[in-house]
């Protein structure tokens, strides 16, 4: 079979359960969960691969994954349909002689090295599924070549009081690694790493070989690999990405990213035409927006009817939202319904929900202590009852 | 299915204006991120018709690359597509005299199909129909052709191009030709036809080679009249919107803010309108932004007050401006403080700030393409 | 997510290893076994979909799917490129509480039961991806609707004497079917089961979650589901397919299947232009056949050289056939290369294999006894070296 | 990669007599399975070229026909693809002046690319090249045009469009437009030309505005003997096939049968060449095939005997037939007991049984597309 050299293949894990985003994860793997209005999180390191020039990319999955596969499908929505590249899913498969699951990322990228080996790369591509940014991966991939790098990981420039809770990479001079901590209780370096690494195939072949024969090795890039080329004094370099970057596994950060969309300082812009971030399309008619709405500061995308006031708030496709409800800083998932009189403040409600009449879910922050205040989630499908309280904090 | 469709898409380019200057009326926008074409191919995609030629003469660029790509409408088959019929005569630019004129520079296409049955359609008719259920009924009445109608509205007294007259039987009694319904719930076309394919190529051949060039005249009420041909009626008892003229454009495109059963209809989320996919963000909405009663594609950004108006994609809305009753096109920028109202602005149109453009309810001022007023 | 009812979705069980194709299948699901000079097993199935109508298949892999899902790609050669539909491949995957192979096909099936239901189908269409056949598969279920069947078996005529090889249907006068044996030492009936089945949706979903339940159930189609039916008193009918059809499993029936090709009588004619059997096109030039060659009852594909003597024989794609060469009565998978003064008798050449000067493969029939000859094999990409003879039977 | 692509479909028309009566240049069958097109598409698919668009004036519903899909060529991208550029104007169906004139129809096409490079090709030089490597020496070279050649084979006095002349150290010393080959081993353009988009676009507007035509001789030669561009030669190894003519198309085809080099050259399978999926089945060879030094593409079915011939898609040859250096289009059908020797048959010819038809090697018979002889 005809398979065209590429110079760079991505493997995105997008295995996780996402067991952290709870009640909106259940039958969902955390890459297919929605934003913005009318993205889902996968859409981001695809569409980051396709403004590279990158287009060729394998996707790992292991939980839950028809629904992201109905959504990738052949690729389409990205462009990734090339004859010789284009988007893959690959699921863990039985062989001649054993049959596995994913024991951990390196695993993944181990039992599919016949899937990359059929491009003849130089270089590999390591992508996480749950991260929101924009990111031009050529540059890092210049940068590593530029560096004669054997292995580059992409960083950011973290305050130091939360450096503590990243893998941190401590730096030479020259931007050169000599030292990754996980979670280091005292943080000597700002620079975290993003999940994202590139190396040269030939060099991460032989680790992960190694590595799968390693019987202690719990077959994870963060724990083992990376911790295994610095041991040997490998070329590794950090690449220090300048822009908006999360990390959405928690409710409240996958919250807190929604928002961003609407602070036009948060560095985090879907707008560039240059640089677009492409999702599956749906079908759905413009939106209507009724006499005496009020939107403020907000997103609302396509295939909604809007009637009631929303403010600061994300409204995403197909939402129906009757009158004389108020939705404020809320992210609402694709599909929902708000029936008459509900009043939604600080929440996410997930896809395919129902909020009966005249119900109230989440509040302010004022009032509350902090430890008693949180994001209010209702999870998809599910229905709150008409006259309802959905508390702070509260997970339904 | 055993159909295939037939879309003539320059017919009636000469009734809206400057609208179809450089466009055919196939590709006029409608009702915030549609073309008319859109309706008439996803109707049918989803009715299972997968081989369809859209016959043009002139002005197909925008056409072409609206459908740059027949994915969006699920025509990517083996055994079908999207078929553009350019006139295989070059140079000749004049209008057709009519549809089997059109038809014979489709024969090629018609030949070699191996679907029994066409259906034909215009552009300009809009609605959600399921053409299965039509040719179910065509099969069912065992005449040679099927003329798919709806009863006229009440104080309607548009020129059809033809009126179906029948009795309590519903056996079809008369066709009478471009000629304004008379009464309330009249039967009329929606240049919409059902007929056997090699009846429909012989029948071409046959007017062309004696000089005869209109569909629903030379053909239909001839033959019929003569008693060549039965002729049989589906009724389609949707929403159906015709657009004649720059004004009823203009009108239909508003109702779709107010008419809640046409909205229903058309858009029903089983049959759905597809379109060309622009990969826009949601619209935003800032400060000051008044949205009332309108009809709101993606990527627009609204900082000021809307009233009854359709905006397309990518829109741009400055603050203080007020837009009332009008319709504006994709990437048209309307600045600070402007006050448009009974308005259609075509694609990419800049309002500098500060500018006020009133045309009238049952006239519509038009700014075209590119204008920066 | 917006899915289009269907009236029909094809479920194609690719999962076999096919043990019997030896060192055709060690590293190759046995529908992609190549057939007929440009063609894959799998090939039949996903074109009798396409040209019957059904724009929806699921394909059951399990086993090596690597190639496979590298051939079916996104559906495209096939025209399955559906938005809403087309090819999707579907391995086993893992789930929030429990994650397992299939176990059966009956329970392939039931471990996509989402799958199907996202298309909301009246029926569903069990196909196996071994069999080499056209067939409409619109009409059968043209019959199984004017039956009012629940479920349809199409059968095949074999000779009384062939009979006990099959599974036989045992019919009424209405073509009902009262009883079905698996391999029946004496045959009541010579009404072959094909492997394809009709099933309401409805009925079949039944009977596939009680067949779960039951701990003593092997899972399968033959074995548990369709007795199970007739035993509840269903009305099953079985659908009498007049054509060619054969089952491709095993050496002997590859290799007859694709002489067939040469035999006009056989019906097996892959040359109807309304009935087309689609392959993905690897880009290879027109063949070029050089001076003093003999081409004689043969199909040659393309991207080949060829410069020896061909009868009766399939020369695959990207095939290199060197001076001196005499094959006979062979098939020669793709990308095979044949040097100089090689002879081919009776055999089948694996893709990408090398047959080295003059060495001798196979032998014709004549001068052996019956159980002693047989069909030579060279297995997929070994070589054989110079002056080598690989006898009758024998499988390298 | 940083670089679009621009093709120019119909220059060259008038050369090929009947062969472009019905087609543009760009679509003219080659080699068994391919058109002109694929080798240019492929060039650019194989060198990341991601955006190309393709300037036609008529006679391109082949053209289009071909490309329906441009998935074969690996086109289909979500910022990328293949583009069709029909004039913008109506009606005029003159030739092109000149390229300067049919890059101006582009212009639209041009503006809207973010690449900051772009490729032109014209449609009749078969090749298979790496144009990223020729970019990296455009780039290296600081100058304002790269033009990639070739060195003239010996004894050839063929016009040039544009020779190059070279001083040791590869300066460009003159350009000569128009004009034969002196001696072997000089350096011949290949309409093809490497430039900075932007650059181009000026020249194009500025050369439109005052007049001028010609590519090569009023913007290139011009403007590099007032020393207003420096010019760089991209001197490309591989084997390049120039088709100028109806006499040098048929030898071309002929010598890919005979030529080694040229085969492995042009069918490098690292870079395929892509062409439309028609899925035939292989070519059958029947008791009395005699094929001998042929290109044979598939499904075709071969009773006669060959020599020296190229069959194209589904050809027949009836038994007894025989054909001797010939080209043998798609579909045509060459009856029982027929001889056909120095013939080009167009599609789907038909030579009913025991015809024989003989041309002159340096003047071949051509049947017309269609044709029953």
């Amino acid at each position: 079979m005809y398979h065209k050299k590429k110079e760079c293949v991505a493997m995105l894990l997008a295995g996780g359960q996402g067991s952290r985003l709870m009640v909106l994860t259940e039958d969902t793997a955390k890459p297919a969960v929605p934003f913005g209005g009318k993205y889902r999180i996968i859409d981001f390191p695809l569409s980051n691969c396709v403004n590279s020039g990158i287009d060729t990319v394998g996707i790992l999955t292991q939980y839950q994954p028809l629904e992201l596969n109905d959504y990738i499908g052949n690729g389409g929505p990205w462009g990734l349909t090339s004859n010789f590249g284009g988007a893959h899913i690959l699921p863990p498969y039985s062989k001649s002689k054993n049959s596995e699951w994913y024991k951990g990322t390196a695993n993944a990228i181990y039992q599919n090295m016949s899937f990359i080996e059929r491009y003849d790369p130089e270089y590999i591509l390591i992508l996480s599924g749950d991260h929101v940014y924009k990111m031009d991966y050529s540059k890092m991939l210049e940068y590593h070549k530029a560096k004669k790098a054997e292995c580059t990981i992409a960083v950011l420039d973290v305050p130091i009081e939360e450096a503590s809770r990243f893998g941190i990479m401590n730096l030479n001079k020259d931007g050169s690694i000599y030292e990754f901590e996980e979670k280091p209780k005292v943080p000597k370096s700002t620079k975290a790493s993003m999940g994202i690494y590139i190396f040269n195939w030939k060099i991460l072949k032989k680790y992960l070989i190694e590595d799968e024969e390693d019987k202690k090795s719990s077959k994870d890039f963060g724990k083992n690999v990376i911790p295994h080329l610095l041991g040997d004094g490998r070329k590794m370099f950090a690449y220090l990405f300048e822009g908006y970057w999360k990390d959405v596994g928690t409710i409240d950060s996958l919250w807190q990213s929604n928002m961003d969309l609407l602070n036009p300082d948060s560095g985090l812009n879907l707008e560039d035409p240059t640089f677009k971030i492409y999702a599956r399309n749906y079908a759905n008619p413009s939106s209507f927006v009724c006499k005496g709405s009020l939107i403020e500061n907000s997103f609302v995308a396509e295939g909604c009817t809007v009637n009631g006031n929303i403010i600061n708030s994300i409204i995403s496709t197909g939402c129906y939202i009757e009158k004389g409800t108020q939705i404020e800083n809320s992210v609402i998932m694709p599909n929902t319904r708000i029936e008459e009189g509900s009043l939604i403040k600080y929440a996410i409600v997930g896809e395919e929900a129902t909020i009966s009449n005249n119900s109230k879910v989440g509040d302010d922050p004022e009032g509350y202590s902090n430890s008693d205040w949180g994001i209010a989630v209702v999870g998809k499908g599910k229905t709150v009852d008409p006259d309802t309280v959905v508390k702070v904090k509260e997970v339904i | 299915m055993n159909m295939a469709g037939v879309i003539f898409s320059n017919l009636f380019d000469e009734y809206f204006g400057v609208l179809t200057k450089n466009r055919t009326v196939a590709s006029l926008p409608f009702g915030g991120r549609y073309r008319f074409i859109d309706f008439i191919l996803s109707n049918m995609s989803n009715s299972n018709v997968t081989n369809v030629g859209i016959i043009t003469k002139y002005n197909y660029n925008s056409l072409m690359d609206h459908l740059e790509s027949t994915s969006e409408w699920d025509f990517n088959r083996k055994n079908g597509g999207v078929f553009i019929l350019p006139p295989f005569s070059t140079g000749i630019t004049t209008l057709y005299h009519g549809k089997l004129e059109a038809l014979f520079s489709a024969i090629e296409f018609l030949e070699k199909l191996t679907q029994e049955y066409v259906v034909l359609s215009d552009s300009t008719v809009l609605c959600n129909i399921d053409y299965e259920d039509a040719l179910d009924t065509h099969l069912k009445s065992g005449k040679d052709l099927t003329v798919i109608t709806h009863r006229v509205p009440s104080n309607c007294s548009k020129k059809y191009a033809l009126l179906i007259k029948a009795d309590d039987n519903k056996n079809v009694t008369d066709l009478i030709v471009d000629y304004p319904a008379m009464e309330d719930g009249e039967l009329a076309g929606m240049g919409m036809y059902i007929m056997e394919r090699v009846q429909l190529i012989t029948a071409i051949k046959d007017a062309i080679a004696k000089g005869r060039h209109h569909l629903e005249k030379d053909f239909f009420q001839k033959e019929f009249n003569e008693g060549k041909i039965g002729v049989n009626y589906y009724e389609f008892r949707g929403s159906v919107l015709c657009n004649t003229n720059i004004s009823s454009y203009y009108d239909n495109n508003l109702r779709l803010i107010t008419d809640e059963k046409l909205k229903r209809d058309l858009f029903d989320a089983r049959r759905p309108i597809f379109t060309k996919i622009r990969d826009e963000v949601p619209t935003y909405y800032g400060k000051g932004a008044q949205p009332d009663n309108c009809l709101i594609a993606d990527g627009c950004r609204i900082f000021g007050s809307l009233y009854n108006s359709v905006l397309f994609r990518e829109v741009k809305i400055g603050s203080g401006a007020i837009v009332k009753n009008s319709i504006i096109m994709q990437g048209s920028e309307i600045g600070e403080g402007c006050v448009i109202e009974n308005a259609i602005l075509d694609k990419n149109v800049t309002i500098t700030p500060g500018v006020k453009l009133t045309g009238a309810r049952n006239a519509p001022i038009i700014i075209e393409k590119g204008e920066i007023v």
